[in-house]
């Protein structure tokens, strides 16, 4: 039982975390505040407030969280008719990756000292979620942009059936092993220092995943086993399904992040497989050069892929 | 396949129904796109010299000689006559700044009509717009020269400052759509001047009006369908209406169509017959893609102009597309899909 | 079935053999990559400070690295800074945002072992209050030749076009750019990658503290002359560079040929770095002066 | 496996052309496209590649006679996984800069199927001396296949080899990028595809006249 | 709705809201300016004919005359012993000249009875006879005594498809489309002798058993429209006999795209009309059985057209079934030298000969001269995608996709673009501009690949 109190109050804190993205530690007098455009913060009050003392520059003590005792300069500070939207202008841009801490020394509400009120303003983490899944599936595409998992790839992408069953097959186990990388890693090997056996306990974990899956299909579902089984030996040659974990190790993402990494990482897989099968189906029928039918125009198919998503470099989301 | 026999003096011919054929052929199709081509050259060798010409002619006659050679080397009839080799050649150098170095057509075309083209199976058979693809080459081996060799272009009349010559789209990404309307003094002048194409920009895509011009006619003769061309267009103007101002709801779509390769791209480039898909449900929805997919880049992307990319992405689905939306049979057998 | 011990049997064999020998590597490489990992950094410092192999830098010359910590207690937060005393090593001073001093405590490390960053919070926790919360926010690495300061080394990191540029820059006493060195980006090669070359670094080199606050960048093509002076600085005399750095530098940078984004990142970059650090660096000093602290630097 | 056993140079020449593992067997392509954008990272990562097979191939030859074959698979990991493990820590103790450009791949050689190919197709078959050649073989295919990818990539996209120039300019910065990687395998297949054919060509003109 | 009432104020909008089925479909040039003003001609008797034993969808004949047995016009001289067919009966009175082997112009050849005329001989007179008291079976009788096939093309015994299943048909279509290009023969059957193809309608309605029957004309012959609906008016009483006009567009008369332009029903792939209720016949056909039944007369001649800028005198001809097109040909002049193609039935679905040594069988509408500038004589050039197929198919197929498929040597797999479902009109390789020969691409699946 307590574990799924633990869950559960696990899940609605990701929930609250996600749908806001202030903390509002002056009461919920607050009710929003994020950035707008490079040097503005903009900030929704729960009912109006006093114009006088909100639209006094001095009454602001704002820095980024890193340094908190530079303060940043402000420009001016406009409040909307109705009270309730304040724009603080800086002179400066803002660098928006760093959360940025507003503190409002005095805030008065309908004749109410409200005192100070203190709070974060970050991008949403929602975005940031949102962000890492779309990097992963296109932006940084393993297959086209990093050039990772290839020999499996080229293996089975020659029919869109083997392509779809590969890659889902792939998803599922790069997300399971991906996790219990994530665990394993964060508690098992950090804590004892052992990090340089990652290599070896993530490849393992992979092992093990694909044997398990193996046994349990078998088992459960023969007809699963006779769409997927013959992928799971493939899953353990390719890369991706090493260097996911590696990376969520590189960038330290938290068990959340590890997830959406995980499963973009999958789904981009997925994706260039599908993609690759379909174009080399209709390559089939075409009077490809002899010397290089086969692998070689698969390969320059990719190169061209490869070009077509540079058009993501350079991109975010939020 | 074609047998004949004597028959008086002269013989007949035996061939498969039907007999007679409708007068369009390749070549009568590829011709007139090249003539509907020919008006956006005049303006641009107009606003941004004879320069612009000279590029144009060589990357025509460097992709003609690609093709005549690749044709050769592989063992393939000679196609140089059917046109196709020449709208690429105009497509690649619409697609490229005015002021690049002279070589840069060259290596492009190479690019475009072997690689792209050739190594596929030839005409018809490649996977992703040929032009296009030469672009992209050329923007990963020469980035410098295909992102900053523009050409401030003559009868405009702001003033000479660092920015004359970016174009409208990188101005808008980095400084905002106010700075653009600082810079040309109103709004209507924007419209005005970027409808006809006194505005910085590729060689071929800054005169909205004469490719609006020549896509219609090409519409008119059936030549191509209004599917992408109004999807895509309708996709992005929607979409930046949507997110490409301050707040929702606030973007521009006018400026954001007449700006960057929106009317080329849409009415030469997306509907190349063989990267788009072949039936109309999937020509609205590669339409659409090609439309989020340059929004998304240049709202969020590393470039300021997404359109190349995105027609190249939108290819590489065009055969997925194509397997999902198949003509509707007339009437198919009990049990099978339709 | 009847294999199964066998087989457990093996894999255990196995796992316990390929772990000796994967410890025996580490146990062997561990120190070793340390040690290469600090050289490096060190090249990249005396790169910074203009030394090369023809002008070695003085054998006096020492580095001392002052760490900046950011502390929470319930209802008070403050900062911290780790300064490197004469005896070898550490003490720790807190002081609040409007820079007055709090407390100081002696801290057990050497300057070696602080290099280490669990070394460092295990020291800190071992002396601070346990309520006490302590997040690492940077480093100051000042160079000092017989007990004088020479430079300010800042390793330091910004939002580039496209992801984090890390650079190490070197300050003179005034501050005074002396230095820059990039030593990560991932900008487009071609173009933002262009802020690796000499041309592009140089140009900050010499900014005065003034210039710096005010800089900006501009899009105009960087002068021929100016540019050789930039690459090849060896090959001219003094007076020549002066000469020309006095023609051209201003407070302005010339942006990088279809990089301009990448240009103003590292622009701004250091324009804040810079400005941040020469706050900081009077506070500290007044702390260290009015404490009496019998530091290194 | 042919019938008679090959002599050690034979081993050798199969891993350069016959089964080069790159070009022929299309195996371990990742690396090929990611990183062989210079001489020096292929010749590095080929070096770590052939000890790797070199050292798994020896193992598992002395070894074989104790491997359970129902836990063949994992074990053959297990060894590739160590000894990869060992080169990764000495790569990043010793050539910290060439280690950083290599980024995660010399970790991902775990995942190479060419090696666990050798070792389940030669090394649990035969001795420790043919296994010892035929690793320093496919080692030493697999490094020329970098290195000529290395040496394309480099000359066309940096006019340089091994970091330093030689030609006066830097003709495609196209090929130092890694999508050219793809291209560049792509021609190079067609090249050995080609010489293939010219090959079997000549042999039936032979065969004829 | 627009039925039977309209008075020929065609405009643009009546154009637009015309009835028609839905995918697919062409334009082709009509070229039916030729012959679609002349009268239909009768053609003096040729001194021989080859009858063939074979003009019908079926098994082939049997002959039931000797060499040198005389025969009477309207004589059976074949007949099939079992499976499907229909008799076949000697059009001119004469002599037996020989029983061989005949060039048939969609075969390569088929067994004939070659008949040369008794100059002397009287021509035969058919009486008529007030049908309406006969029975059903006799009716069926009788046009299976005149051995009449359905005229179109297809040639399918017509006594067998007017006995459906019980209860299964309620709608009767006439098929006056005539969409080919070229061909008028329906057209010109229609305006002259609309009365009698009334007649037929109800004579074909009685069989069936049921009232409702329409008559399916396209838009470009009102004249046509105009008789028809004037004669139905005037003699329909007792039916609910309607003329539809259609839009123009190829393939309209083709039966399931004709149902479909009528009744809105599609019949499903591999289907017969029967399974949506409905029958379709020719015009010509319906005016054989008129001619069967009233007057007891069996096919004996046939209208056929004659046109194209190869031939001196285009015409609409009646001539008698066995004809040689040779004689014919003399008949109306001669060909001209520019002449490069002959084809039997329309230009779209019918067939080139290399000869003219051939013979007119009952379902052959039209022999088509046709010259350089109005045939195509392109090279083929490889697919480019453009999808004009897709567009043009009536069947919703993939035209490009099985050309792509056969020309790469996988027959087997052109089953997934429903490749037996294509009834070859023509249409994909009609607009083509890479001149494809697409129906001989699908012919060439259909031999290969399994159903």
């Amino acid at each position: 039982m307590v574990r799924y109190k633990s869950l559960a109050i696990f899940v609605l804190i990701t929930l609250f975390i996600t749908v806001s993205n202030v903390w509002a530690s002056a009461g919920s007098f607050i009710k929003k505040a994020s950035f707008l455009k490079k040097d503005k913060i903009i900030i929704f009050f729960a009912g109006p407030v006093d114009k006088k003392i909100v639209e006094d520059i001095d009454n602001y003590y704002v820095y980024e969280s890193t340094d908190p005792d530079i303060p940043l300069k402000i420009k001016g500070a406009s409040l909307s008719e109705d009270g309730k939207t304040l724009i603080l202008t800086f002179t400066e841009e803002l660098n928006q990756h760093s959360p940025h801490v507003v503190v409002i020394k005095k805030l008065v509400s309908a004749g109410r000292n409200l005192g100070v009120a203190s709070f974060t303003v970050r991008k949403s983490y929602a975005g940031f979620l949102f962000s890492i899944l779309i990097g992963a599936m296109l932006v940084h595409n393993f297959v086209f942009t990093k050039y990772l998992g290839l020999c499996v790839f080229f293996g089975t992408s020659k029919r869109k059936a083997t392509a779809i069953g590969m890659g889902i097959t792939f998803t599922i186990v790069m997300v399971c092993s991906a996790m219990i990388s994530w665990f394993l890693y964060n508690y098992v090997l950090k804590p004892l220092n052992l990090q340089f056996f990652q290599v070896v306990i993530f490849i393992g974990i992979v092992s093990l995943i694909v044997q398990a899956v193996d046994i349990i299909l078998r088992k459960i579902n023969p007809f699963l086993f006779k769409a997927f089984g013959i992928y799971l030996m493939l899953v353990l040659a390719n890369c991706v399904i090493l260097a996911v974990p590696l990376l969520i190790v590189v960038n330290g993402y938290n068990a959340i992040e590890a997830f959406v990494f995980s499963l973009g990482a999958g789904l981009g897989y997925f994706l260039a497989l599908f993609l690759m099968s379909s174009v080399r189906e209709k390559l089939e029928l075409a009077n490809v050069p002899p010397s290089y039918q086969g692998l070689s125009i698969a390969f320059i198919t990719a190169g061209l892929f490869g070009l077509a998503f540079m058009g993501f470099s350079g991109m975010s989301i939020f | 396949m074609e047998k004949t026999t004597t028959f008086e003096n002269h013989l007949l011919t035996v061939s498969v129904s039907p007999h007679i054929k409708s007068p369009v052929t390749v070549e009568k199709i590829m011709w007139t796109v090249v003539a509907c081509l020919i008006p956006p050259l005049i303006m641009a060798t107009a606003i941004f010299g004879i320069r612009v010409l000279i590029i144009t002619l060589i990357s025509v006659i460097s992709c003609v000689l690609t093709e005549a050679i690749s044709e050769k080397a592989l063992g393939r009839p000679i196609t140089i006559k059917d046109g196709s080799a020449v709208i690429t050649g105009i497509l690649l150098a619409y697609v490229i700044p005015p002021g690049v170095p002279y070589y840069l057509p060259i290596l492009g075309a190479v690019m475009a009509i072997f690689v792209t083209k050739h190594l596929f199976g030839g005409l018809g058979a490649n996977i992703f717009n040929p032009a296009l693809i030469g672009r992209a080459f050329l923007m990963a081996t020469f980035p410098v020269a295909m992102t900053s060799a523009w050409i401030v272009p003559k009868y405009l009349k702001h003033s000479a400052d660092a920015l004359s010559s970016a174009t409208p789209l990188f101005i808008v990404k980095h400084y905002g759509i106010q700075a653009l309307i600082q810079k040309y003094g109103s709004l209507s002048y924007i419209y005005k001047n970027f409808f006809v194409g006194i505005r910085p920009g590729c060689i071929g895509e800054t005169s909205a009006f004469l490719l609006l011009l020549g896509g219609l006619y090409l519409i008119y003769k059936g030549y191509i369908k209004w599917y992408i061309p109004v999807s895509m267009i309708g996709t992005i103007a929607f979409l930046t209406w949507i997110f490409g101002g301050e707040h929702l709801f606030e973007g521009n779509p006018l400026v954001a169509i007449l700006s960057g390769g929106v009317m080329l791209g849409a009415f030469f480039m997306a509907t190349d017959y063989a990267t788009s898909p072949n039936y109309k449900t999937g020509q609205l929805i590669y339409g659409a893609g090609i439309g989020a997919l340059t929004v998304l880049i240049r709202l969020k992307g590393g470039y300021p102009e997404g359109v190349c990319y995105a027609i190249l992405l939108m290819n590489g689905f065009t055969p997925a597309l194509d397997s999902w939306f198949k003509p509707e049979r007339f009437a198919p057998p009990k049990g099978e899909k339709k | 079935m009847k294999d199964f011990p066998r087989i457990i049997i093996g894999l255990t064999v196995a796992c316990i053999a390929s772990a000796f020998i994967m410890g025996v590597a580490f146990m062997l490489t561990i120190k070793a990559k340390k040690h290469n990992e600090y050289v490096e950094f060190k090249e990249a410092m005396y790169s910074a400070l203009g030394y090369t192999h023809e002008n070695p830098a003085p054998s006096t010359l020492q580095f001392h690295e002052v760490y900046r910590y950011i502390l929470n207690e319930p209802k008070k937060d403050y900062m911290g800074y780790m300064i490197p005393l004469k005896n070898g090593k550490y003490c720790f001073v807190a002081l609040n945002f409007d820079g007055n001093f709090l407390y100081k405590k002696d801290l057990n490390i050497s300057e070696e072992e602080a290099r280490e960053e669990s070394a460092r919070e295990k020291a800190l926790s071992a002396v601070l209050n346990p309520s006490v919360k302590f997040f690492y926010a940077n480093r100051i690495i000042i160079a000092v030749n017989n007990g004088k300061r020479v430079a300010y080394l800042l390793p330091r990191g910004f939002a580039g076009f496209k992801t984090t540029i890390k650079v190490l820059l070197a300050l003179e006493p005034d501050y005074t750019i002396k230095g820059l060195e990039i030593l990560e980006e991932e900008e487009d090669p071609g173009l933002g990658g262009e802020i690796e070359k000499n041309y592009f670094k140089n140009q900050f080199k010499g900014l005065t503290y003034k210039e710096i606050t005010q800089l900006k960048v501009i899009k105009e093509p960087l002068p021929e002359e100016y540019r050789r002076i930039l690459e090849q600085e060896r090959e001219f005399t003094e007076e020549q560079i002066k000469k020309i750095r006095e023609k051209y530098q201003d407070s302005h940078i010339y942006a990088l040929t279809g990089a301009t984004i990448t240009s103003t990142c590292v622009t701004n970059g250091i324009k804040n770095i810079v400005k941040k650090f020469a706050y900081r660096i009077k506070v500290l000093d007044k702390i260290i002066k009015d404490q009496h602290i019998n530091a290194v630097i | 496996m042919a019938g008679k056993p090959k002599s050690n140079f034979e081993l050798i020449l199969n891993g350069l052309f016959n089964e080069n593992p790159i070009f022929r067997l299309a195996l371990s392509m990742c690396p090929a496209v990611g990183i062989s954008t210079t001489l020096m990272n292929g010749f590095l990562l080929g070096l770590a590649v052939l000890f790797v097979q070199v050292a798994s191939s020896c193992t598992i030859s002395l070894l074989k006679n104790y491997i359970h074959p129902k836990i063949r698979i994992p074990t053959y990991t297990l060894v590739i996984a160590t000894w990869v493990t060992v080169i990764d820590l000495s790569l990043s103790a010793f050539f910290p800069t060439a280690y950083k450009a290599m980024g995660i791949f010399i970790r991902l050689i775990v995942t190479f199927s060419i090696i666990l190919m050798r070792l389940e197709v030669f090394a649990a078959k035969n001795p420790l001396i043919p296994s010892f050649w035929d690793g320093i073989g496919m080692g030493l295919g697999f490094m020329f296949g970098m290195m000529t990818l290395g040496f394309i990539r480099e000359l066309l996209g940096a006019g340089a080899l091994f970091g330093h120039q030689v030609l006066p300019v830097k003709p495609l910065l196209f090929f130092i990028l890694p999508v050219a990687g793809f291209f560049c395998v792509g021609f190079m297949m067609a090249v050995y595809n080609y010489v293939e054919f010219l090959f079997k060509k000549a042999k039936e003109k032979k065969m004829r006249g | 709705m627009y039925i039977a009432s309209i008075n020929f104020g065609w405009n643009l909008l009546m154009e637009k809201t015309l009835r028609t089925f839905k995918k697919g479909g062409i334009h082709p040039p009509e070229r039916k300016e030729y012959t679609e003003d002349l009268p239909i001609e009768e053609m003096p008797l040729p001194s021989e004919v080859d009858i063939l034993l074979l003009q019908h969808f079926g098994a082939t004949c049997k002959a039931l005359v000797k060499k040198k047995d005389e025969v009477q016009e309207g004589d059976i001289i074949g007949d099939v012993e079992k499976g499907l067919g229909a008799c076949v009966h000697a059009s001119v009175t004469g002599t037996v000249k020989a029983i061989g082997e005949s060039v048939h112009p969609l075969m390569v050849s088929v067994p004939s009875i070659t008949i040369e005329r008794d100059p002397e001989a009287e021509e035969k007179q058919y009486k008529s006879v007030d049908w309406h008291g006969l029975s059903k079976e006799e009716l069926l009788n009788r046009i299976k005594r005149a051995g009449i096939v359905g005229m179109g093309g297809a040639g399918f015994p017509t006594h067998v498809k007017l006995s459906p299943p019980e209860g299964k048909v309620d709608t009767l279509i006439i098929n006056g489309a005539e969409c080919e290009p070229y061909l008028t023969v329906d057209h010109r059957l229609m305006v002259e002798h609309p009365k009698e193809i009334v007649e037929g309608i109800k004579i074909i309605l009685t069989i069936l058993g049921i009232k409702k029957g329409y008559v399916g004309i396209e838009a470009n012959k009102p004249d046509a429209i105009e008789e028809m609906s004037r004669a139905v008016k005037e003699n329909s009483k007792g039916f609910d006999i309607s003329v539809v006009p259609l839009k123009v567009k190829y393939p309209q008369g083709s039966e399931k795209q004709l149902i479909e332009a009528v009744t809105g029903r599609k019949v499903p792939a591999f289907g017969l009309p029967f399974d949506v209720g409905v029958i379709v016949q020719n015009i010509g056909t319906t005016k054989a059985i008129y001619e069967s039944v009233v007057f007891n007369k069996p096919v004996v001649d046939k209208v056929v057209t004659f046109s194209g800028k190869g031939i001196v005198r285009p015409a609409n001809l009646k001539v008698r079934i066995g004809t040689r097109v040779k004689d014919i040909v003399d008949y109306l002049g001669g060909t001209t030298p520019e002449l490069r193609k002959v084809v039997v039935g329309g230009p779209m679905m019918g067939f080139a000969v290399s000869t003219l040594d051939f013979p007119i069988t009952k379902t052959t509408s039209g022999v088509l001269f046709l010259t350089e500038e109005e045939i195509d004589l392109y090279e083929y050039k490889p697919c480019i995608r453009c999808g004009f197929c897709l567009e043009a198919c009536p069947m919703g197929l993939q035209p490009n996709e099985i050309g792509i498929y056969v020309e790469a040597g996988k027959l087997e797999e052109t089953t997934q673009f429903g490749v037996f479902e294509c009834f070859e009109c023509g249409c994909c390789a009609y607009v083509c501009p890479s001149k494809r020969p697409l129906v001989q691409f699908i012919r060439i699946a259909k031999m290969k690949a399994k159903r």
